[in-house]
């Protein structure tokens, strides 16, 4: 019965793509990006990835909606009509989705427990999480550990993408201006008495949550991705309802800055220490006498390095984007 | 008994992407973002009893606290184009 | 149920082709980013049905439970740090389309090669 | 006492779900925005409490039903905060009650 719901969330989920690209009002495609990400977040919990779900919902929801706004309000929200020649780029997606279509049926069926995916290495992390690294949430034990090399490169990117966003829009545009003093008008919706009420009650509990969510990774759903995600989320909140130069004035950009290298920095010296004890890069089991318990020191020190990393780099983004004054 | 409540929560789910499909003003689609938004809690809520994993009951925690944030930025998105829109009739 | 077990390669084809055609024929620039974070969920939805069990449960062990078949951790590991990457990797083509929008006025693609031929 | 809890639980369960399609179809068919938002944003208030204390009945005293009060609360600061703000930028942007069809300029 529930993969019938999955199946019914599928179907709205490509009507909802297509609402997206026939959208000729940006903003309502970022509105409908919404719903599309909210219909993902289901349909990853049905087919039993609350991991990935969260990570959805903490990203769909607060930043990337967020993120796209703030562009908009930079360019235009218009998307202009014009007859171009559309048939060559249909032609070639219906076949090639007719081919694709195709191919899936040499796929296993959904569910099939014989399915090449779960034969390989699969069942021995399930096997081997209890034993090795004795923590019920094997995501996280595979996210950390057994693919902390994996992990490691992702963070960097996300390092990289951070500084990059940083280094194409924090220069000024040519006239000398500092565009990383918020501009004097960003008050927020200070004059909003409901929003600023509630927003306020509300960014202590997503912060408390979100370091829920970090430190409980090992035991349920949650670690450091979506922990930073969740945590952004309710500092972008305090920025809406009060207004960026407030939001920088409690965190400056700075500190922030700082947080991005001291995230990966983190994560890259716990691997260092270990080979320093004599074990591999990224092997946990030496930090301290109880291997066991070294993994979980490793792991909880990777995923606030991740958490910390996180945090800054979809901050910084955040109030690079959002100081950048629309002025030509 | 879970199933009539799933089923009906789909059902508004569909019901929500007509509207947010249809317009026709843009605030139609953010209300429908807005609905479809506390319909993904409540559906989570009772998929995770459906699936007698209740400790997944954050997942719908974390929608609770931040769908939000989406409809307040659009009033500050708005607050702002406005604003912008003043300054020109009256500014330049 | 057989039949419909295809279900989700079939609407991972789709939304793929759906990003790509929005990326080849759409001139907006933001409309085009867009479209490609529409191929990217494809992508993470093919992995997350690959991951799926009969009769499994989300890989967070449970204590004092034998026998008990958990789904695959391996693909949501991997698409848990590739959705975190996707939405930073979108600010850093948002980033480039402001810095267009700002040097050309337009982010529409034609308009913006136009200028550059002039 | 379980039959009667159970009893209890799926009233509130087929009430909610009653009031979210109720919510669902208003804000589908009502004739302008502003209409449809009161539709929609007074059904979800109680369509989530129904729903959510349904689901805690099931649950008992326990953790995941305290998690469920807890969505309750939030979800009820959380709702009308952003109908609050959905009504307030419609209004900025100059969307009147009193047509029944939004200018073109909003469209």
């Amino acid at each position: 019965m529930v993969v019938l719901f999955g199946l019914f969330l599928l179907t709205l989920l490509v009507i909802t793509a297509l609402g997206i690209v026939n959208a000729d009002n940006l903003f309502a495609a970022v509105m409908l990006m919404g719903i599309f990400s909210l219909q993902m977040a289901a349909i990853f919990f049905v087919l039993d990835a609350a991991d990935v779900a969260l990570t959805e919902a903490a990203v769909g929801a607060g930043v990337a909606t967020m993120l796209l706004l703030g562009a908009l309000a930079l360019t235009k929200d218009k998307e202009k009509r014009r007859r171009r020649r559309r048939w060559p780029a249909i032609v070639i997606v219906t076949v090639t989705t007719l081919m694709m279509i195709y191919a899936t049926f040499d796929m296993p069926r959904l569910g099939d427990p014989q399915a090449p995916v779960h034969q390989h290495v699969a069942p021995w992390y399930l096997s081997e999480t209890p034993k090795v690294i004795d923590i019920p949430n094997v995501v996280t034990a595979i996210l950390a550990s057994f693919r902390g090399y994996d992990t490691l490169g992702e963070v960097f990117v996300i390092f990289t993408a951070g500084v990059g966003v940083m280094f194409i829009l924090a220069n000024g545009s040519g006239n000398g201006r500092r565009t990383m003093v918020p501009s004097a008008d960003s008050t927020g919706l200070r004059h909003h008495l409901v929003p600023r009420v509630v927003g306020r009650l509300l960014v202590p509990f997503i912060v408390l949550f979100g370091l829920y969510v970090q430190f409980h990774g090992e035991y349920g759903p949650g670690g450091g991705f979506q922990a930073g995600a969740l945590i952004s989320a309710g500092l972008i909140l305090y920025a809406l309802v009060e207004g960026e130069k407030e939001a920088l004035r409690a965190i400056p950009l700075s500190v922030l800055v700082g947080m991005i290298a001291f995230g990966a920095f983190l994560f890259g010296a716990v691997g260092v220490v270990g080979m320093l004890f004599g074990g591999n890069f990224l092997d946990y089991s030496v930090l301290l006498s109880n291997p066991v318990a070294g993994q979980h020191l490793g792991i909880m020190l990777v995923e606030l390095g991740v958490g910390i990393t996180v945090t800054g780099v979809l901050l910084t983004i955040f109030h690079t984007i959002a100081a950048r004054r629309k002025d030509h | 008994m879970y199933y009539a409540v799933t089923i009906a929560i789909l059902a508004t789910m569909a019901l929500a992407l007509a509207r947010a499909l249809l317009g026709p003003t843009v605030y139609d689609r953010v209300l429908a973002v807005n609905m479809f938004g506390t319909k993904t809690v409540l559906l989570l809520s009772v998929i995770a009893f459906l699936y007698g994993r209740q400790d997944f009951l954050d997942l719908a925690l974390a929608y609770a606290l931040i769908n939000f944030i989406s409809t307040l930025a659009v009033l500050k998105f708005v607050q702002d184009y406005a604003l912008r829109y003043r300054e020109q009739d009256t500014g330049s | 149920m057989e039949f419909f077990g295809l279900y989700n390669y079939w609407v991972f084809a789709v939304l793929l082709m759906i990003g790509l055609y929005t990326v080849m024929s759409k001139a907006n620039l933001i409309k085009k980013l867009i479209g490609m974070s529409i191929f990217q969920s494809a992508v993470f939805l093919l992995y997350i049905t690959m991951d799926k069990v009969e009769g499994g449960t989300a890989p967070i062990l449970k204590p004092g439970v034998d026998g008990q078949i958990y789904s695959n951790p391996l693909p949501q590991v991997l698409i848990l740090t590739a959705i975190v990457v996707g939405v930073a990797t979108l600010a850093l083509g948002l980033a480039i389309v402001v810095r267009i929008s700002e040097s050309y006025g337009t982010i529409e693609e034609d308009e913006v090669r136009e200028i550059d031929r002039e | 006492m379980q039959i009667a809890l159970d009893i209890a639980s799926w009233t509130l369960l087929i009430a909610g779900g009653a009031f979210v399609f109720t919510g669902g179809l208003g804000a589908l068919r009502m004739p302008d925005f502003y209409t449809r938002m009161h539709a929609a944003s007074l059904t979800d208030s109680l369509g989530t409490i129904l729903v959510l204390f349904g689901i805690a009945l099931q649950a008992g005293v326990s953790l995941a039903a305290l998690k469920l009060i807890t969505i309750t609360l939030f979800l009820l600061l959380t709702s009308p905060t952003a109908a609050y703000a959905l009504a307030n930028a419609a209004r900025l942007s100059g969307v009147n009650p009193e047509h029944v069809v939004a200018t073109n300029e909003q469209r």
